[in-house]
Formats: C-alpha cells, structure tokens, sequence
C-alpha cells in the first residue's frame, strides 16, 4: 500500500536509519522521576520527539464503593493525549485507540505491583501525551513505572517498554513516526527485565516466525536498556549506590 | 458459595492442565467443534455464524459509499466493530461497547487489515472523493469462551461470502447497476489463534470455564502463508520468551484447521 | 402520500397478497426454543423474512441495587437490532424507535409475568433482531414469551403478538415491509390468548371504527394461531401429551 | 407513610369508580377544565400553552430549512420532541429524553403525522435538496396528570399558529421574502383522548392521582371525521375488546369538544 | 468589529434608546408568584421580551445518597432554555453556556439560603427561559427568589439581579438584546439589596476603572429597583402591610 | 482526622490574614514565583508552559482551516478549552470537562475576546466560507491553586508563539505555501488577576490551601492600557462594593508584572 509522501527509503545505503540510528538503537531517552506536586508519584520521558508525563495517585480509598475488592487493589489506568499532541488536533476526551491502550498498559502492570497488599484500595496510574511520534504506549508505561515506585508502590520490578519493528525488511528497535507509518511491522512489547517476564505484547504488520523471534530478542534487549535508565532515573532522585 | 465452586474448578482444570489434560477432553492444542454457515441474514451484503464449541457469534457485512481517508485517498475504508450484546451473557451490560468489547473489535480487525485481506485498492470509485466503506459487525449472541477467534473466523468467512453491487463511473456520479453484484475482492484469508495460559500451559481455544481461571491470553493471527499479521497479549500476567515462540508455533499449525472451514 | 419506489397494487385481482398470501393469512412461522448455552431461557424465531432471537436471565440479582422493589421483581427489557438487520446499516445503540419498543414489549409482559414472587429480583429479557421485515416487535414478543418459559419464570399465560394493518383499502393479517410501507394502517397487538386480555396496543394510520372492530377481531385471531405454534415449540422442546 | 396515604387514596378512588364517580367530581368521560393561548412565545414561529385541571404543556414551533428524507424527496419534515423538565414534577430528572418522554413525543409525533395534518408535500423548496423542517418542542411545565392529551392539543394548536416566512426559490438558492409570512399549511385536526383504566372502568383524561393508581392506559387519536389515527396502550395492564371498542367510541364523541379549542 | 446587521445608533439624539428608555431604566418588569402546582415554590417573570419560569423543589431527600452533606443542604441550579426560545432553534439539553449560568446563578443564592438548617436535604432551583431577549441569567435569578420565598426557603435576604452595560460609549440599564449584541460591555450583576452584598458579578467588554464604578453604582440602583418589585410580587401572593 | 488539620489551616491562615500576611509569607497583593517557557510543545502551532508557585498549566494552540459563523463572515473563529485531567489533582475524575472546567475555560476565552487580542478579521481566507479556526487547549498537569490566571497567562502567551501557515487564495481554493509561516495576528495582552477573599482581605493569587477557605473568588482581566474587559465572580459568598474597586485597582497594577513575562 504505497501511501501519500511515503519516504523513498527508510534505511539508507550505509544501513542507518533517517535520523542516523543503528537498526538496535533507542532514541535519545531523557528520564525525570518526581516533577509534579499533587500526585503521589509523578515522572516525565521524552524519547525522540516524545514528550508524556505520568502520575500515580493510590493507594487510596476508592469510589465508588462497589468497585471495591476485598483482597487486593484495584489497579486503574487512563492513557491520554492532549489535543495538541498529534499534528491534527484531537478532540478531547478517551477514543477507540486510546481505551484499548489503556487496557493494555493496565495490564502490563497488574503482575507487577503488589496490589494484594492494600485490600479495597485504588490505584491510579494516568500517562498524558504532550507530544507524540510512535511508540508513545511503550514510553507512557516506561515513565508511569518511575511514577508507581516514585509513588512508593511496592513492585516486584520496575516494568521498561519498547517497540520493535520491520522497516524495508530489516529488524529494527524504536520506530519514529515516520518508520511506523511507512514501514511493515509494528510490535510494542513491556516486561520486567529482570524477572524475563513480558507484560505487554501487541503486534501488526508482517513477520515471518524467525523475524518474530528476532524482534523479540531485539525488544527484550531494548527493554533491558531502558531499564537501565529508568534505575538511574531513580538514582538521581533518590541517590544510593 | 460461588467462590467455593470456582476454587473447586481452579483447582480441577490446573491439575489435569499438569497432566497436559483439560476438563472437556480436548488436547492441550485442540479445538472445540467448530461450525460456520454463511449467507443466512438476508440484509447483509455477507453474513456468517461462526460456533466453536458453545460459544456463537454472528457477523454481517454492509457496504456503503463514503469518503475515503485523507492520507490515503484510492482506498476503500474498512470498519470493525464489535457489540456484546446482554443477550449472550450474564456478565455484559447495556451501553456503548466497553474495554473488552473494543479490544475484541480492534484485534479482528488489525487481523484483516494487516493481512491485507481486502484489496482497498479495488474499492475505490472516484480518488479522494468516494470509495467504498465496509461495515464489518461483530454481534456475539453465546459467550463461552474464545470471542476473538470465533469474530475473526466470522469476519473473515463474512468478507468472503460479501458481494457488492457492480457499479459505473460516469463523470462525478456513481450509478450501482441494478441486480448486478461483484464479490468483494478479498485475497488473503487471516486467521486468529488464542491461547490461555493455564499453570504454565498454554491451551488452545480456551472455554470460558478456562478463561475465568487464565493467568494471561495471547492471540496469533497468521495467515495462509503462516506469517504472523497481528498478535496481542491480553489481561494480566506474563509470558516468557519461550512461551511466545511456542504460541506462534501452535498456531501457525492449527491455523490450517479454521482456514478449511473458509 | 405517494412514495419512491411504491408497487401499484398490494392485493392482487384475485384477492391474494404479493407474496400469494390471503388477507387472514400469517406469514410463515419457525420457532425454536433453548438455543443459548448462557441464557436462562431463550428462542428463535423466523416469520417471514424476520430472524430474531430472543433470551432471559433471571429471577437474578438486579444491580445497582437502589432500582430493587421490595415486594417484587423488576421486569425490563431490551428491543435490539443488529446493525445489519435493515437495508441501511443501522449505528449500533438505542435510538428513540427501539427505546418506545423496549417499552411498550416490557409492558406486555409485565401483566403476565408472576414477578412478585421474587421481590428485589430481577428479570431480564433480550431482543436481539437479526434480520427485519416488519412486524417485529410482535415476532420479538413471540419468542421472548418462549424464552420467559424456557427459563421457567412463572406466567399467568404466554403471551402472543402479531401485527394487523390495512393495505388497498382492506385489513389484512401480519404486514411485511412493503405491506407497512405502503398501506394506510399498522396496529400490532399482543395478548395472553386463553384470558382475552390485551397486553399491547399500538396503531398509526387510518381506520374508521367498523374497520378498527373487524382489524381488532383479526388481531385476537392471529394471536390465537401464533399461541398455538408457541405451544407446539414448547412441546417440541420439552415434550408433553 | 406516604405509602398508607397512598393506600387510602387508592381505596377511595376505587370504592368511587365502582359508583361510577371521581374524586373531583367529574362523571368517567369528562376533561377537567381546560384552557389554551396561542401565540404568546415571540421567539416561536407558532405556540400554545395549554391547561387540562393544572397540567400544563408549552409548545412551540420551530421551522428550519434543511434536507428531505431520501425516500420521501419532495416533503418536508416533522420533528416532534418532548422534554420533561425537572421543573415540571418532583419525578422528573435533569438529562435526555427517558422512555416516558420518547413515548409522549413519539405518539404526539404519529397523531399529527398518519392523520396527515401538514400538507407536507406545500413544505419542499426543491425537490430532493431543501425543505423546510418543522421542529415541534413539547415543554412540560406543571405535570399533574394525562400529558398525552395536553401535549397533542398544544401541539396541532402549535401549528395552526404556525406562520412560515414566504420564500421564492431563484435557480438553487432560497429566498426569505422579508417581513411576509404565510400559514403552514394545516388541514387536519387530530385530538388525542386518553383513559385510565381503574376498578375496571374507563376515566377520561385521568389526574395524576389517578395515573398514580390506574392499572392501564390507553390513547385513542381521532381525526375531525371521527377515523381513528394512532393508539398507543401505555403501562401495564390489559384491555379486553369490549374496554377498546368502548375508548375508541368514547374517544370519537369527546375528542369534538377538544376541538372547538382550535 | 462591525457585525452584519448592526443599527447605525443605539442612543438617539435625545439620548433615549431605541425602545424609549432613559439610560438608567430598566425593562417594564412584571412578576408572579405560585404559579405552578406541583413545585413547592415558582415564580414567573416577564422583563422586556424575556419570559421565564423558575421553581424550587426542597428541602427534600437528596439522591444519590453519597451528595449528601452532613452539616447541610446541597443547593443545586439547572438554568435552561427551550428550543423555541431564541431565534435559531436551540438543541434541547445543556451546553457550556447554560453549565455555566447554572453554576454562578447557584452560587449567587448559597450565600442567601440558610442552607445549614437542613443537613443532608436538597434544594433545587429551576430556571426555564421560554423567551430570551437578553438579561436572562438576571431575570431567571430574580425570578428564583421568588420561587425560593414561595417555598418557603428561609433566606437572609432576597437575591435580585439586573445587567448593566455600555452601549454608544454609555454606561446604561439593562440591556436588550440588540444592545448587548451591538453594544461594547455586558455585566449581570445579582445582589442581596438589604445587606449590600454582591453574590454574582461577570462582565465582559469594555470598562475604564471610572465606568466600572459607575456601572456598579447602577447595577446596585438597579438591583434595589427590582427589589422592590419583588417585595410587591409577595405582597400581592402573601399580602401583609 | 482530615477535618482537624483543616480547621487548624483556616484559623491559621485567618489569623495571619488579620495581619495582612499569609502562610507562604506573601503580601497579600503578591503572587507566587512564576515561570514561562513558549515554544516546547512541538506539534503544537503555539504553546506556553506556566509555573504560578507550584501550579502548572500546559497550553498548545492549534490551527485548522474552517467555516466561519453565519453573524461574522468575515472573521476567524477562537475556540477555548480546558481539561483538568486526573493527573493533576486527586479531586479531578476522569470525563467530559465539568463546571469548573467549563467556567475555567469561558473565562479565559472571554479575557481574549473581549480584549480583541486577535485580529480575527486578519484570520478570514474567504469571506462566508473559509476561515483560520484557533484551538486554545488548556491543559491543567499540577494544581495548587489560581489555575485561572496561570491559564490566562498561557493561553496569551501560547497565541503570541503561534505561528500560521502562510496561505494564498487561488479561486476558492486555499493554497498553503510549505514550510512558509506567519505570526498569529496577536494585538493585545489581557492578563487575570484571580483573588480570593479570606476573613475580609483580598487575596491576590490564592494557594491551594488558601482556594480550600476562601469566602468568595473574583477575577478582573485587564488589558495592557488598564482596562477592565471580563471579570468573574465565582463560588459562593459575597463581595461589596468596595472590595470590588479594590479588587479592579490591584489587577490593573499587578497585572503589569504577569505583562513583563509576555
């Protein structure tokens, strides 16, 4: 499906991307833990043109009450982007896009918080896009992970996300905008690195079983990355060896 | 009370899941009975009712002329959508289509459009003025268990049994030559595989009994060349590595299976 | 009111129906009951071009629990059609027309239904219109009473609709589509037959009294051929002499 | 309390009907008084205010330019649209339309529409593209009791009220001609009469403490030559044939007296 | 910003404006108490063009439950307008503007009512316009008042209100419609005369500090006005001296 | 428990207002530190990120080609919004935006408006059909309180940044010429000084803390020669005359500091 103002190619001769990146190389990843007042846990990413700031408010009392469960919290989440986040403005308020990414997002932290121990309690993760240029689901969940241990939300381990993809044929980590729209294959995958548990996994577009497993190596690696920056994140805040 | 009998199930379906073993008989990477009839609900351009084991889902297709996307103004525009409708079950509600519902909605459709399943291409009418626009809805009536691979088999199997009406270009005008149809052209026959993982197993088609109980889920969608089109992990937990290429493997297989029904 | 597209005759010099039909005669009629795993009760049915399902859950709990009646339980119910049902694909949701049906179908099962013996409980019952022709909210009334016997909640008596009109000048039994679009009248009618006691009522068109007296007598007529073919699906199902 | 106040009246209204009497007084087929104004809302194109006892129902009229319906190319349309204001009744919540008042406008709305009182087809500027719309808004503003009847006579009064602004159609494009108005073109006068069964006995035009206890209603819309246009059975309850033959008679004998207010 | 349609003058030589008025005038203004059954308290005003209703159900049970206040009554304002009230049909049900009236007209009586005489009720002030001609935000709170005595709401003073503005440069009286749409500044200002308290205030447009004084003075001349309209409105339901 | 530690603040604060001091050690005609950076939000057409003390509001303009109102063809359409996303405080839900958030963002549009900061006839491309449509996006990330003059100060200062597509009329085509932008015609700088009045003193710039005891709330925008062109009264309480001519000196002096940051 060639497609309006489509790049004539996405990698170049000497095998570097548009924006000069190796195929396994993130972008530039700027990590904050901490930056908001009124949230009990707060954090901000930029990665390439993104910009997205999380919160964590919880444990707290939850309403209304029926929600409440009697053995654990109720972990919530609300993906969101600001209406001038995407170059055609978007209209305010949660959309197709935005309530299954909340979902899932969700879902790739349920298995790591310790939700059992605060029975009957809230938990609220929000992840707000300021700017967005692919890959904001995986760069929302990594910031909103500094958010929960900001927030001193116990965790088995931190949750660190990336997307993989195919762009002319080739394996490649961290798609930009441009890589996504005009590429082949888009696989945002979340885990704790440490734990080699995966959290979150979507996946469109075309691989073969072997390019599967390429990227998913690939992803695993990327996530064990961020990972790495996130902890330091964590270290500028708080400090320790 | 309730809470007693499901532990009494948990604990049923986990120990024969030991004994790669499950409570209706089936083999850890084998199906329920599956059934699919197409062409029943005459105001649809394309219809099918898909069942697997218990559980139902019908899909229909209607065609409408639109406007295309901007960004891709010679294509024909596609749309999935799903209901749960309270009729299937105790646990769905009245009201706009939820999380789940969305979800499922979303997962057919990445399925078909990243295949590549309907030439786009062939439905469009006049460029970036009027192409045609295809309805695809999901309507689940029984829900046991596995929504996402009945809907897919159903929406797939729908597109292929859609005809539209032939039509002319004269000027700006379309005229739809009357009686006159033409099959959708649809090329490429993706199939969705869903996994529950169950004390560390992973079980194909999961019932609903199995669903309650699930650690996590993950969907495969391949299509008819055994390339992976669209996956997607859902609810909570984990899966390793290891277990991913397992999946993709399973269904890469089984998949051969739901595509002789289309 | 001449309309696009309008046949010149809907009665034939002969006196039979487009559709070869006598001016006394139901459509055909295919009844199923207990086709759902899930629901409490449930039924299918097929009257003419009509595909309907219908199913009950209940006596059930009823949330949000501020609606439960103390001294018997809430009745409602939900008149749907799948967005391709009708010629036009119709956005899936409630709209003003299906909101009045849910309405008046309830009302006709609430003279029915023994709801008091099951205080604070709720019955729920499911109308889900598949494939449209006219006439379905008295097919959707027709098979609901099925699916209420099916899940063995407790009636006074089943209850049986069908809609009568005038086309051409004459009263005619159970419109189609096109009989509804261009004759003058439509007056669906549901009834507990074996007690003459009229559930539903609605009319729109024009009849003089006489005619009105004569349409009414039809309606009560047809309502007794549907009770019949409602107690064959029963006994069908469940057997009996 | 409220509910033993409730049951005294119950048994009152009842031990009543069996004389064949009411509590205010009235014999089974008699209106409380009634009164209507017409053209006191200046921003409406047309208006009354209707009092049946102390229900009383605003109507205004409200007419656009727009598109026909695709079947019906050369009409103009009707819209008809109840709100009941929280003002109105200590019952009555802020919010859209509930089924109570999709149901008083819906069969306000098919009195007006199947006894073809707007000559609908004076109402096309050009065929297919524009016609006027006629909006008719139904504010309920005091609710004690049978608002069908209220709202029907408000309404058709409403419109033969209704001045349309003269318009000349040059090529596409509508004229308004300044300052001349013309009547919408009414030609029917449909009256709506409605009766709550109580005891087993019909009462015309039931107060609201009658409403509160009736075991059904029902609604008979009659034309001036006395034809039945729409009927609409409301609640719970039955009818025999004898209770709707006996309506539809009373119906065609009081609705006159409904009518010598227009 | 010379609108289409804008009269050449709004002051005419005489220094009258275009319906007669002095500056300092306000609208013929007629009142009148009790004129709904059902509500426990109503008014009805006519002020200029403007014809509006109001009512008050209250003190009364207030659901849902958990907006229960335990030292007080909750106040709640719903100012609407009917569709045919404007000159351009409105769509019925609230927007921006009309959540935004209801809330400052609410705000302007919290302060009146003696709201902590009756803990955990509601009292709901209802505000219909059926003819606008501006100035209704004004007239709907004068109105109120009435319907609040009438309740039988006790109150520490009644709260009236008219609008102030500057048409032709002019600080007037009450604006009209065409005087507000033409004009260069609209201020409604609501006030409890006897304690010369302001309890609502917007303005938009244009002031110098000196004109916005002198509209205040106005304003307040104007509330005082109305405020005797309103004492004769209860005389006239209540009589007494 | 919460109650106590509220009640201590408010006779806190009360006392120290006896005094003319505040908790933070302000006068009580001082804000809090402020800060504003323009530009950040790259998808944005203009943008401003403000810090009143630890109150934080992000604003993004956007531009889109539309039609301009029936009243004035020949100008450009301003629209105002404000979200309060849950992020930023832990009594906002989720939700279409509710009173405070409609108020919030009516008043700052009336600031700009009434001021007639933007040369909206300046935005009109083709008279009666197209025009420039200006997004305001207020965007509430962090609230410790007067979120209405840091929403004011951002949304001026997000319109100054803004840069539009220069644009040529060819026919009734709007031709956009790449990569060619010009300034927002921006003409005036209206500027909200919010106060809260506490035990009788007005407040400039109220705290959260402050917001939680205030009496009553007042809004006075001027504009940069020291007009008055909106004010605000808001939540319950009352003012007097005089605290009201107070209330617009102070704004017409202070509001000179907000300027500077413009």
């Amino acid at each position: 499906m060639a497609k309006v103002g489509a790049p004539e190619k996405l990698i170049t001769k000497d095998g570097l991307r548009l924006d000069g990146r190796r195929l396994d190389e993130p972008r530039p990843v700027k990590l904050e833990v901490g930056i908001l007042k009124r949230a009990d846990g707060s954090a901000y990413i930029e990665q390439g043109r993104n910009k997205i700031l999380a919160a964590v408010y919880g444990p707290r009392e939850l309403h209304p009450r029926h929600l409440q469960k009697p053995d654990t919290a109720l972990v919530r989440c609300r993906y969101n982007m600001s209406p001038f986040s995407v170059p055609e403005r978007r209209r305010p308020g949660p959309d197709r896009r935005t309530i299954e990414i909340s979902k899932v997002a969700r879902e790739a932290f349920e298995q790591a918080i310790f939700a059992e121990h605060y029975p009957r309690a809230g938990i609220d993760i929000f992840i707000e896009v300021l700017e967005a240029d692919a890959g904001t689901r995986c760069a929302g969940i990594t910031a909103a992970s500094l958010a929960l241990a900001d927030a001193g939300i116990p965790m088995k381990d931190l949750v660190s996300a990336i997307a993989v993809g195919k762009i002319d044929g080739q394996v490649v980590l961290d798609l930009t905008g441009i890589e996504d729209n005009y590429g082949q294959t888009d696989m945002p995958v979340a885990m704790m690195p440490r734990r080699n548990e995966i959290t979150l996994l979507q996946m469109d577009g075309h691989f073969t079983s072997e390019e599967f497993e390429q990227a998913l190596e690939l992803a695993i690696k990327g996530c064990k990355i961020l990972y790495e920056k996130q902890r330091e994140a964590l270290k500028t805040k708080y400090g320790g060896p | 009370m309730a809470d007693i009998i499901a532990e009494i199930k948990k604990d049923y379906i986990y120990s024969l899941a030991e004994k790669d073993m499950r409570v209706d008989g089936r083999s850890l990477d084998q199906y329920r009975p599956i059934s699919l009839e197409t062409g029943k609900m005459g105001r649809a351009q394309g219809s099918a009712i898909v069942k697997i084991g218990n559980t139902q889902v019908i899909v229909g297709t209607k065609l409408e002329i639109g406007e295309p996307f901007p960004d891709t103004p010679n294509e024909g525009v596609l749309t999935v959508n799903a209901e749960l409708v309270p009729l299937a079950s105790p646990t769905f509600e009245p009201g706009p289509p939820d999380e789940n519902a969305i979800e499922l909605a979303r997962v057919v459709d990445r399925g078909i459009r990243e295949s590549d399943a309907i030439k786009l291409d062939n439905l469009c009418l006049i460029e970036g003025e009027k192409v045609w626009v295809t309805f695809v809805d999901i309507h689940v009536i029984d829900h046991d268990g596995n929504l996402i691979d009945a809907s897919a088999l159903g929406a797939i199997s729908a597109l292929l049994n859609t005809r539209l009406p032939a039509t002319k270009v004269e000027g700006k005008e379309i005229v739809i030559e009357e009686g006159e149809t033409v099959p959708l052209p649809v090329v490429q026959k993706p199939v969705a595989c869903t996994f529950a993982k169950i004390n560390g197993k992973l079980m194909l088609d999961p019932s609903l009994d199995e669903e309650h109980i699930m650690e996590t889920r993950v969907t495969v969608t391949t299509d008819a060349d055994g390339n992976i089109r669209a996956m997607q992990k859902g609810i909570a937990g984990y899966l390793t590595k290891e277990e991913l290429i397992k999946a993709v493997q399973i269904a890469r297989e089984r998949s051969q299976e739901l595509r002789k029904f289309l």
